[in-house]
């Protein structure tokens, strides 16, 4: 139980801070396509993001906090920013449609693989959730590799900016993969053809990784996204 | 028959005008007009609530919310379409939007103050919106009137959930019932405002009812909002901000206060407390994704030479 | 004392908040030199603030919350955004350094003007205040004027964004006078001068106040101000 | 006597070069690299601190920050001057830093998690700096020497409320203890750091000493900030996370663990967790400004003309 609980918090906690980071988009992107696509991945992902935890919380109630809310809502809006099992490529703030775009593009193809080996996992309610994921993550992978290569191979300032999108996200790759070298070469091969289709080169990672846990980005999304919730603990909404 | 007596029988006939079919020049700029200002409202509508997504109180707030925004984005897109098939064009219309040349619903250019708000504007203003809209399904211009169906649909979805966070927050805690109690003082009377000008003002009346795209006078259908919104007012457990609201037996409607007209006209011309902001924000949204833009256009340009 | 710790408080939050947005300029102004003057402008406030708000605190006990906090943390930490008292101009957020400035120049001849009213003030705690602040807003006054000259008399891009800016800051000005002529004919000679010497339109106010109190600014505000705070009410810094 | 031997003499004699004197052109250059990065330190520096000026959890705190934040904006300043006197050019040192031609100290490049990270750097970092800056003090360029007499007055008075701030939070909740340990360990071995590589390897060391330009060996210093530190941890209540620390009588001093250069490396070379956020705010900055450097330099030049 312990393994599963803590597989479902950190896909959740994952899937969670992503969606967060797709919410800001709202009323900013580019154009009305996008405003649906972005609102309807960060929705998806919201989705995902309920049902793991929940099942995460069932797994093992006593990483719940105790508080008067559900367990998806104790775990999203009482936890402090040390608890959360998030990688860290979603919890990045800032940067434009690019870095956007490259972001979605690391994170759906990595979750993707990953789900599609959950499909089989022996926990039923955490097999149904991915193999749901499966489909939802697939969209989100094609809607940012057309959009990759659709920048990479535009204009010169559009392909810079992708370039230059896809180095900012670089480093935060490697921590996603253990050392599952099957998952990693399955993510390599779809993101080589994903940037040979964009005119662009695959980042050299250099860039090491960070001691602790986070990046100073988390902190402040959780103090905006936690804020009214603590603000009104014994409230129902 | 000329192509005018025509059209003319058409709309006698209660049939839709389609987009091929000769339409007057009046009628023609008159439904842009109308079709676009409704687009423009639901992608401006969408910044207020918007605001409130990522601070939503709980997962499954945030998640209605953020699927309201989303149907509010959609809409923006069929209006824009229907608005197209009348000639128009979409970067066209931003851009008047975005310089201040089109309106958009002045319910917009008021702030949202706590989560409340949200399910305020979900009661009421979803709730007017519907009033206003739901004739217009009926509309003579047929790609509206079919965008209206889809659109009414989701609206009085929106407006059940708005209603059910308020039933929800006000049996909750005094500091919940506070803010629905202040959210609502807030909107009714900017609610009321909607739906326009007292008939005796309002210009263009006459002749959207003669083209049978306007069904209802500005007076008749927030009658029929006020009507509706005191009993599920008595019903949340919330009073309404007008003193003169009473019940009257023999109109067999409610009288209510008098609407300060100044007011309403100040934020119709731009000045109410969060114009500037809602436009500039558009602005910059569609600044910040004209290089994008570019790009694809860019992209689609070298596939079409490559296929070629 | 209810009117005493009344002032106290208003002024008080003016001075907290609009500190706040001078903070947010911190490694973002145009020059080093600026750098240095907008934390300076921004202690100076700070330090307003903190005296305010524990002389309201004193005068009248009531109106601070129940935390084991001293007085003036209470205040600024532990309120909600109905019981702030701030005028609306100082809590609008965002804009560019030309907004910074329209706000700053109409913020400190406002509060100079007050602060010279209230150096006679019958209690010596707050006629102290005011005559330590005297001095403090002439230099904020004096560095916003300059910056406001220089941009409206500059280049005609610094032209335009100094016009918006005072556009922008504009609605927000007649609210910061009930119907003190005196006061207002005071501050309208300054920006006059300022104004003219810039090259500048004074705008032609229109816009109507909201009905409520406050912005939708200042509630995102205080979720980040008070964040720390409120994740360990119980902690002492 | 000619040039160069006046200049060694008066390096001899322990006197001061001032702006006017000659001085070789190896020392001009290694000046301005030495009182370029040290100013580029104080500017970057102020971004991971800043960002909890907003966020302090007390109004005290929150104005010993921003006081302090001013204060290494003012350092960045003096030293620019300082390079200034050298002909180097303020602009074209800010171009080298953000296009990342020059560097500043690799401690900034890390990220600050908590409130007790800026305790933590007030009393590790800020320590460290005074162990590299006190000498500095009696540097031979005279312009350096007399910011840094400034400087490490102001440092002092940085480190002390650091350490002041972590006294509190460890007679705080169970919580703030928890938090200053765990920065604690994230600053320790980036705080050692500091010292630059160890001398075997340092290259350009026996120069800068000859031409008085630097007074002590990487590890002579470092040696000093861990004798110096220990006491204080214990003091606190902290534990360094370092298992070899200990003190070993018969030097005199703390043995302590090896230090992973190549993670120190790799953050010097570009590739530390916040190398790029650092840089890129700081270029953000310098480029929103250009309008309004621009528009202060036409409004110069227009008062300028008016006069003549």
């Amino acid at each position: 139980a312990g393994e599963l609980a803590r597989s479902c918090l950190w896909l959740g906690d994952d899937a969670l801070i992503m969606s967060h980071r797709l919410q800001e988009w709202c009323a900013a992107a580019p154009e009305l396509e996008d405003e649906v696509a972005l609102a309807n991945i960060g929705l998806d992902l919201l989705g995902q993001a309920r049902l793991l935890l929940a099942r995460a919380a069932k797994a093992d109630p006593g990483m719940v906090p105790v508080v008067d809310q559900s367990d998806e809502d104790a775990l999203a809006f009482f936890r402090d920013a040390e608890d959360f099992h998030n990688v860290r490529l979603v919890e990045l703030g800032g940067g434009d449609f690019a870095f956007l775009m490259a972001r979605l593009l690391v994170f759906a193809t990595w979750r993707l693989a990953l789900l599609q080996r959950l499909a089989n996992a022996p926990d039923p309610v955490l097999a149904a959730i991915a193999v749901k994921g499966v489909k939802e993550l697939t969209y989100h992978r094609d809607y940012a590799a057309r959009w990759v290569v659709r920048l990479g191979d535009g204009t010169a300032l559009s392909h810079d900016r992708m370039q230059d999108g896809l180095a900012d996200v670089w480093p935060y790759v490697d921590e996603l993969f253990d050392d599952d070298a099957e998952l990693r070469a399955e993510f390599d091969a779809v993101i080589a053809q994903v940037c040979a289709a964009g005119t662009l080169q695959i980042p050299v990672v250099s860039r090491i990784p960070e001691q602790a846990g986070h990046t100073e980005h988390l902190e402040p999304l959780l103090a905006e996204m936690q804020s009214v919730a603590r603000a009104h603990p014994d409230a129902t909404w | 028959m000329d192509l005018e007596q025509h059209f003319d029988a058409t709309i006698a006939r209660d049939q839709r005008i389609e987009p091929r079919d000769w339409m007057p020049e009046g009628y023609r700029k008159t439904m842009i007009r109308q079709v676009a200002q409704h687009a423009h409202s639901e992608i401006i509508g969408m910044q207020p609530e918007g605001d409130w997504i990522t601070r939503a109180p709980s997962l499954r707030r945030k998640a209605v919310l953020l699927a309201k925004v989303q149907d509010e984005a959609g809409h923006g897109l069929y209006l824009y379409s229907a608005a197209e098939t009348l000639g128009a064009d979409r970067t066209d219309l931003t851009e008047r939007l975005i310089e201040g040349r089109q309106k958009y619903s002045s319910i917009f250019n008021y702030p949202t103050l706590t989560f409340a708000d949200v399910g305020v504007i979900g009661w009421l203003v979803d709730g007017a919106a519907i009033c206003n809209q739901v004739p217009l399904c009926r509309s003579s211009y047929g790609p509206y009137a079919r965008a209206m169906i889809r659109i009414c649909k989701e609206e009085s979805f929106h407006q059940r959930q708005g209603y059910e966070l308020l039933m929800t927050m006000m049996s909750g805690t005094q500091a919940q019932r506070d803010m629905v109690q202040d959210a609502t003082n807030r909107w009714w009377w900017p609610s009321l405002m909607m739906f326009g000008p007292p008939d005796a003002e309002s210009a263009n009346t006459a002749q959207s009812m003669a083209w049978k795209i306007k069904r209802h006078t500005n007076d008749e259908l927030r009658q029929r909002f006020v009507d509706m919104s005191v009993p599920q007012a008595e019903k949340l457990g919330v009073t309404l901000p007008d003193p003169e609201l009473k019940w009257n037996a023999e109109r067999g409607h409610h009288d209510f206060g008098e609407i300060d007209w100044v007011h309403f006209k100040q934020v119709v011309s731009g000045n109410g407390p969060c114009n500037a902001i809602r436009v500039s924000r558009r602005r910059k949204a569609h600044e910040d994704g004209e290089w994008v833009r570019e790009a694809a256009a860019a992209y689609a340009a070298k596939r079409k030479e490559a296929a070629a």
